[in-house]
């Protein structure tokens, strides 16, 4: 009974466990539940890690939930899983990766954030809530259990973004939030309902393994695609996602990208994985395409535009998923040849998941930067705000790289990754290209107009008495810029042992369907 | 093609839910129409697990029929209900905040966040 | 560090780095030269506000977010107009948009 | 709000302990019957709804203890929740490791648990914490309605309808 076979329902019992003994551990005093947050949030990341060198190491990890051993998928006599089995094949461990990170950093920045306001006791168990069911959606492998999870993350982010229920803001973009975000996960239940009904089966490999494209199959396809690209926040379905990041505490907004990361990963385990080349005609990768260009372009259009701090990021996120939404549309479309796929549709692949990863951690770095801002001053519009460098020099250097590490500067992990993605796009068609350039230089106007006016400029007597922010949040952010520069000086290193096999894992279909169904595809 | 009657009664519901939404300006009545959505799904689901002749699938309540209904449908519809019901309990609070804060539950007024 | 290859070319962070110290130099060092006439914290160091008397508070010297792109903003006028109009802000125009793209989807894979 | 007739009022008063025992009984026989630990719960919250009915909030919100309803009834459901689900690691995470197949003879302890093993303690875990859950939601709502809306409530009881 060794640990390592038990870790994929560690890590998911660990953040469920912590949910549960928050207001407990709040009777027994701020410090108490203070350090049980940190500390589940800490040991989720270490098991996160150990699941991803297992991966590594020894291939596709499945762990059957209440089978007679952790391993027997298909008991004796029985044609398909009947158990809800977890799949953690190279791309969830990377995912769950990226996710635990962000849970940590967000649970380090929102000790000292959320120390002025009451019920922090919901807070902590919600914000655990929100991660066990974030990391839930990256590594389950039963499409009916990706809803349930799906549900779980965002019933927990509805009552994270309106915990401030004395701002009107919160209160209307949680509403927002929640209203569209049910009846897209009611259309995620239909294409379950739909893929149930045809394959008896809701295990996502069995059903990949016996999936032919008719009628019903399109119809799952379609509902899962659309209300899955909604959540990531793809362009005309985006609007609540600027609200709600900007209005949720900053801890949480930082978790909150992660979140719809896992959604991107469901929308690509769900094109790759189940779907795969039986996707048939060319309409889904181009429709996934063109969510790509219209969110990059009209993302960062409006992004440009804005003088809320925390809103303004919140647009770039929509553009930034753009990116993504690229290079997995572009992977999509020549899955089928080989001879294309592997002059530029693996590197397309690889560079959006590598994207991902990045976006991620200098998304959360932008967002934890603007809170601690926002902690200081107490101002959130970019037209009151001027020469915070000097009293918060530690905030705005951070800023810096974070900024410069998403409008693409070269030395920086942003620049790798898309380059990546132009020269994939660029093979499909030149537009693509010059969409994601154009949005690029547009990402960088917008990131020094932001720096420039926040943090550079004459001093303000208004902020004479502004003081850099405590350390735990200078920890969270600085858990950030460790991996964003880390991820900076050593790219051959994460590229090939983060993207790559991530990205290996989700073009090889038949690996996935194999590890579940007995290598019997 | 009696077979068929749910998945009607469920087309039916889900574009009266749908179409629920877009109709009304008041809050409270969104919210009625997402739940009303939530029940359609939800008897699209159970109508899924239905098998001619089936009995019910607890074995030694079955008697001696061979063919059972299948259960799976049924515990995924239990989920989707404990799910709709915490949704609407949220939809509900949240409506009575927005209420609170802006002294109108009229969806085009209910608007500070925008452009 | 190490290098990486993208399909079509080489990208290596170590050149990159080393170009920006050695830019960094050349830059101090020509910064460096300067005028020898300077003296520090003398009326030199005044700020040329155009002619009429500086306003000592930094509120009156920063250049408002809202007019860093003004001219950006105004250039592109009837596009921001309709793009800043699409975003109402009404809860219902939000998942209209949804189901309009969702709608649009089957319609195209279920008939073409 | 003005309060409801004194039939209704005393009428909830006295089925207001009764749907705590028709609940339990649908928890308990929860794994065998369509019932189970969420729908029992639920049926036991609605004793909170009666009482509201037959005192009016301000005697009941003054005599209910949320802190019960917070750790006595939800702590102890999640958490017995979650270690049933651990004492099963030995095989995998939420191994039933009560149950035996159909037929087989049960011996000793055994004997007295039905075949369905750990599945009858799990749905009355869900059902003691629903229950914690639901009531909390019918405080939290009922307290969010009296927040801003003066009670026009008349102080002494009127034997009659109005």
């Amino acid at each position: 009974m060794n640990w390592n076979e038990h870790l994929p329902a560690l890590l998911l019992a660990l953040p469920l466990l912590g949910a549960f003994l928050a207001p407990l551990c709040s009777l027994g005093g701020k410090t108490l539940r203070n350090a049980m947050l940190v500390a589940v949030s800490f040991f989720t990341l270490l098991v996160a890690f150990f699941l991803w060198r297992t991966v590594l190491a020894d291939g596709i990890q499945y762990y059957v939930m209440g089978g007679e051993n952790s391993r027997l998928a298909l008991p004796s006599g029985m044609a398909i899983p009947i158990r809800i089995i977890l799949e953690v094949d190279a791309l969830s461990a990377f995912m769950a990766l990226c996710g635990a990170i962000a849970s940590f950093a967000g649970a380090l920045f929102s000790l000292n954030y959320m120390s002025r306001f009451t019920g922090l006791s919901r807070f902590a168990s919600l914000y655990l809530l929100l991660t066990a069911g974030m990391l839930g959606m990256m590594i389950t492998g039963d499409i009916f259990n990706f809803f349930v999870f799906i549900e779980v993350s965002s019933i927990a982010s509805f009552g994270l973004i309106a915990f401030w229920r004395d701002r009107p803001a919160a209160v209307e973009a949680s509403f927002k939030y929640a209203l569209i975000s049910q009846v897209g996960s009611m259309l995620i239940l239909v294409a379950a309902g739909c893929l149930y009904g045809k394959y008896n089966m809701l295990n996502m490999a069995a059903i990949g393994s016996a999936l032919k494209m008719g009628a019903m199959e399109k119809v799952a396809l379609v509902f899962l695609v659309g209300s899955l690209a909604m959540k990531c926040g793809a362009f005309p379905m985006h609007m609540w996602l600027p609200d709600g990041y900007a209005e949720a505490p900053t801890g949480v907004t930082c978790l909150l990208v992660a979140v719809s990361q896992a959604s991107l990963y469901g929308l690509a385990r769900v094109c790759f994985s189940v779907y795969g080349i039986a996707i048939g005609s060319a309409f889904i990768p181009w429709m996934i395409i063109v969510f790509g260009l219209a969110s990059m372009f009209f993302g960062v259009a409006m992004a440009v535009v804005q003088h809320d701090m925390k809103r303004l990021i919140g647009y770039h996120s929509v553009s930034q998923v753009g990116y993504m939404l690229l290079g997995l549309g572009v992977g999509l479309l020549v899955l089928g040849d080989p001879r294309a796929m592997a002059e530029f549709g693996f590197t397309a692949i690889t560079g959006g998941l590598f994207h991902a990863f990045n976006y991620t951690m200098y998304k959360a770095l932008l967002f934890l930067a603007a809170g601690a801002v926002y902690y200081a001053t107490g101002k959130r519009d970019l037209n009151d705000m001027g020469g915070l460098a000097r009293r918060m020099p530690y905030t705005a250097v951070m800023f810096l790289i974070a900024s410069a590490a998403i409008s693409g500067l070269p030395p920086f992990n942003g620049f790798v990754s898309k380059l990546f993605i132009y020269e994939s796009s660029f093979a499909v068609h030149p537009f693509l290209a010059v969409v994601a350039l154009v949005t690029s230089v547009l990402t960088l106007a917008s990131f020094v107009k932001v720096f420039q006016t926040a943090f550079l400029g004459p001093e303000k007597s208004v902020f004479a008495g502004v003081r850099e922010v405590p350390p735990a949040m200078l920890a969270g952010m600085a858990v950030l810029t460790v991996v964003v520069l880390g991820l900076t000086l050593f790219p051959s290193w994460s590229i090939a042992n983060l993207a790559e096999p991530a990205a290996r894992a989700l073009v090889d279909q038949s690996g996935y369907i194999g590890a579940i169904m007995g290598g019997g595809m | 093609m009696i077979g068929n009657a749910p998945f009607f009664t469920v087309g039916i519901l889900f574009m009266m839910g749908l179409v629920g939404i877009f109709m009304t300006r008041n809050l409270i009545k969104i919210a009625i129409a997402v739940s009303i959505l939530g029940s359609s799904v939800n008897l699209f689901l159970v109508s899924l697990g239905y098998r001619e002749g089936g009995s019910v699938p607890i074995h030694f309540l079955a008697g001696d029929g061979e063919i059972m209904v299948l259960p799976t449908p049924q515990a995924m519809t239990l989920t989707a209900i404990v799910i709709a019901l915490a949704v609407t309990a949220l939809l509900l609070s949240l409506i009575m905040l927005v209420w609170r804060h802006y002294g109108t539950i009229d969806v085009d007024e209910v608007r500070r966040l925008r452009g | 560090m190490g290098k990486v290859f993208t399909g079509f070319g080489y990208w290596d962070v170590g050149a990159w780095i080393i170009f920006f110290v050695v830019a960094a130099f050349y830059v101090l060092w020509l910064r460096y030269q300067g005028r020898s006439d300077y003296k520090k914290g003398t009326e030199q160091d005044e700020i040329y506000w155009s002619g009429n008397e500086t306003p000592e508070d930094g509120d009156g010297l920063t250049v408002p977010a809202s007019s860093a792109y003004w001219g950006f903003r105004k250039a592109l006028e009837p596009f921001y107009d309709r793009l800043v109009g699409m975003h109402t802000g009404i809860a219902t125009d939000i998942l209209g948009f949804y189901i309009l793209v969702t709608a649009f989807m089957a319609a195209i894979i279920l008939f073409v | 709000m003005r309060p409801l007739s004194v039939v209704v009022r005393t009428g909830c008063d006295f089925f207001a302990w009764f749907m705590i025992v028709f609940g339990v009984n649908i928890v308990i026989h929860g794994y065998m019957t369509p019932g189970g630990g969420f729908q029992g719960g639920a049926i036991i919250a609605t004793f909170l709804a009666f009482l509201l009915v037959s005192y009016g909030g301000k005697k009941v919100l003054s005599w209910v203890n949320e802190k019960i309803y917070e750790f006595l009834f939800e702590e102890l459901g999640l958490i017995c929740f979650f270690v049933l689900a651990l004492l099963g690691i030995g095989n995998s995470f939420f191994y039933n490791f009560l149950a035996s197949p159909l037929g087989a003879e049960r011996t000793g302890i055994l004997s007295l648990i039905s075949p369905a093993g750990t599945t009858v303690f799990m749905s009355i875990a869900v059902g003691i914490e629903v229950t914690g859950a639901l009531s909390l939601v019918i405080i939290a709502m009922f307290r969010g309605i009296r927040q801003f809306s003066v009670p026009n409530l008349p102080e002494e009881e009127i034997g009659h309808d109005r």
